[in-house]
């Protein structure tokens, strides 16, 4: 078997897909880091690619592409009753619209959350997301624990984010198993009348555009 | 194929433990994984579908105990392995030690970054119309393939409803193959979780799944 | 419970590989702790459906990378400290720090040997007649508990055949909860390959399972 | 989690559930022997268990519990057609009069191969096994190979045994799911005609009765 060549013995990241980060035991990490490395070196240097390409695509995930971008789509659709409409019957037609958030791929999907749906979404099989609103997804969200139980104990799981919602209330789970791609739309909390886009937006943390969280309104 | 990863309904992982004011990535390693991985699904063949394939065929406990960018480093090493693009003896020694034909579409370069910072379509062209209707009340098929489907277990022999038509797509069962793209109608299908689950679900619950149609059978 | 050890269908294990000339245990350890496992059985009031449940609550990679046996152990080991049989402490120690209560039978001694050398009887009178008759078509149901129970994911929700009746048997599902034998009728329900795996299944396949009446239901 | 403290870090034993037993990492596996061993310590000084009824338990397995036990039994049945039918009426009553073969528990069922139909024995959820027939399992009857593929894919399983039957050869596979437990009767090879039951039992090979081989007569 190929795999087995390629890997050596007892290379385990422990811990990570518990969602825990000691770097508990660095001879492992470090080995990695040293076959990633090689592995960068041998693609550069057959012209598979550009070291200075890999430099600009992490830079990008890691200082332009994140929540920020859902929360302006959020704060927007809770202002502007026409964009909500728009948004959610065709949200990636609807957000090319908007000029301050970079434009998004095909195929989303933003689900609306009301005082009878709470919606919640999961990748049981991997890890969908959708990276070009909310970023790259957490290490809860692509582990066994969120991707074993959000859809069958989804109660459960929104316990463990300390939410705790009405026994009447219906708990939508979209499972991504294609190239669909979705976002919650959070309720509007009570105490935001007249708040502006900008002020909105800081309230719309991340969770709660995936379902597990609520917008966050400092008492 | 029935592995590891398709874990939806599956007991004994624990909590779910959020990580407070988590970083983009834990090691600079992950960064580069990720990049990599990127850039040989853009420009090298390795389509998402193929990509996703080769992380469930990892070994079950690798798959299981591995970070998530591990994953992808070792599905991304070995699909190259797999396909020639790059040599055991090469991975052994930490550099190139001969020349490859290029990737389809030539060195992953700067004028590359700006195309994949927003994801490609994949709808295609129905070659059909679709054959099953909104509100309509399908049920899914029982398939066990070997090979990579999209279809999770616990959503199999399952009656639920048509929500949404989404459009012609990509199959992934098919493309994860190399057999091209033959789109195929994909729906969202909801269920409720008492019929997914059995009688002691939670009552409140529906749960759906973005199901192609050779997933789906008419109701009998 | 949904978990790792309950795998029957799933794909990604790799081949079957018989060891030549295989030792009947390959550590000494592994004697001693089938013997414990047995002994505490026996005597301890552990009775076998709770160190299944025991064992297939082990973290899934655990479950999954430890040895047959050492499975056996860390389930013994967790059992007798959930129960307060033995402490923390203790096995830190590696020697008992404290007097405990008996084991309900006692100490297991030499006297006791032959009594397990034969496997004990789980028949036990019915709390009433037979619900299914030989030869009937029955669904099983589905079910997901969180606890214990001897219906495999791969046979819920199909349709097979009575084949057997094998008389009332302790019930699994509720004995591992310490719920007493609570006797249910046991059946060998038979099963069509295709049933249960899709059209693509070998034609002459067929599987059956041992099915307590609580994991049937009448065909509608 | 009781578990965690009562295990430490990364105590794996690699490999046994592949079924290979290199001892690849003897640090590992002392440790488990003594951790093993300061457990029965305990038990022993708790007054749990005596550690000489421990020592007749295994040498019982090692010794006198295993396949010969079955062989004698599927010998017996292809030379006595009375003892055939009770066995496959009774299998526990029918070899509780056999005066040579150690007594069964409750429970036992004897399945019959013809030119139709193959049985196979598994037990997908744990390792259930006819012990006092065939002795405790062998170790890939209890991993996950065998367990996940014996009711998919039986006849992949039996090619890794060597063994092909021919395509209308109906396999019939036994899950052990509950307390009963199952011997394969495998069919008389041609060529043994006369035979005593003493040469007859010589050529019933545990995997036989399992039903992942075949019975073994020489060229």
């Amino acid at each position: 078997m190929t795999y087995i060549t390629a890997m050596s013995g007892h290379d385990h990241d422990h811990g990570h897909e518990h969602g825990h980060h000691h770097d508990h035991d660095h001879s492992e990490l470090s080995e990695t880091q040293l076959r990633v490395r090689a592995l960068e070196t041998i693609l550069t240097e057959k012209g598979y690619v550009d070291p200075k390409a890999l430099d600009a695509i992490v830079e990008a995930y890691e200082t332009k592409i994140g929540p920020r971008n859902g929360a302006k789509v959020v704060a927007k659709a809770w202002t502007d009753p026409a964009f909500k409409k728009a948004l959610l019957e065709d949200a990636s037609k609807a957000i090319g619209t908007l000029g301050h958030v970079s434009r998004v791929g095909d195929h989303l999907i933003a689900v609306e959350n009301t005082p009878k749906t709470h919606n919640m979404i999961v990748c049981t099989l991997c890890s969908c997301y959708p990276w070009e609103m909310l970023g790259l997804p957490p290490v809860w969200y692509k582990a066994a624990p969120y991707r074993s139980r959000a859809v069958k104990d989804p109660r459960g799981v929104l316990a463990d984010f300390g939410v705790t919602l009405p026994k009447e209330t219906e708990i939508r789970v979209w499972d991504s198993t294609a190239e669909t791609r979705f976002l919650v739309l959070p309720m509007r909390p009570a105490g935001t009348e007249g708040w502006s886009e900008e002020q909105l937006a800081e309230i719309v943390t991340r969770d709660s555009m995936i379902g597990t969280g609520l917008p966050k309104v400092s008492a | 194929m029935n592995g590891v990863h398709d874990m939806g309904g599956m007991d004994g992982f624990g909590k779910v433990e959020p990580e407070p004011n988590e970083p983009t990535f834990h090691h600079e390693w992950e960064g580069r994984v990720m990049a990599m991985v990127r850039a040989i699904g853009a420009n090298g063949g390795i389509n998402i579908d193929m990509q996703r394939f080769s992380r469930e065929s990892l070994p079950p406990v690798v798959y299981l105990e591995s970070s998530y960018y591990k994953k992808w480093f070792l599905a991304l090493q070995r699909s190259m392995l797999e396909r020639g693009m790059v040599g055991k003896d090469e991975i052994e020694a930490g550099r190139s030690l001969r020349q490859n034909p290029p990737l389809k579409r030539g060195t992953f370069s700067m004028s590359d970054v700006q195309r994949i910072m927003t994801r490609g379509s994949f709808r295609r062209d129905p070659p059909a119309p679709a054959a099953f209707a909104l509100g309509e009340r399908v049920r899914t098929k029982n398939i066990n393939p070997v090979t990579h489907t999209r279809l999770p277990r616990y959503a199999r022999g399952h009656t639920g409803t048509i929500e949404r038509i989404n459009g012609c797509h990509v199959f992934p069962d098919t493309s994860a193959r190399g057999e091209g793209d033959n789109p195929r109608w994909l729906y969202t299908v909801v269920f409720s979780g008492r019929d997914l689950w059995g009688d002691d679900a939670d009552p409140m619950l529906k749960v759906s799944i973005e199901a192609f149609e050779p997933y789906l059978e008419k109701l009998r």
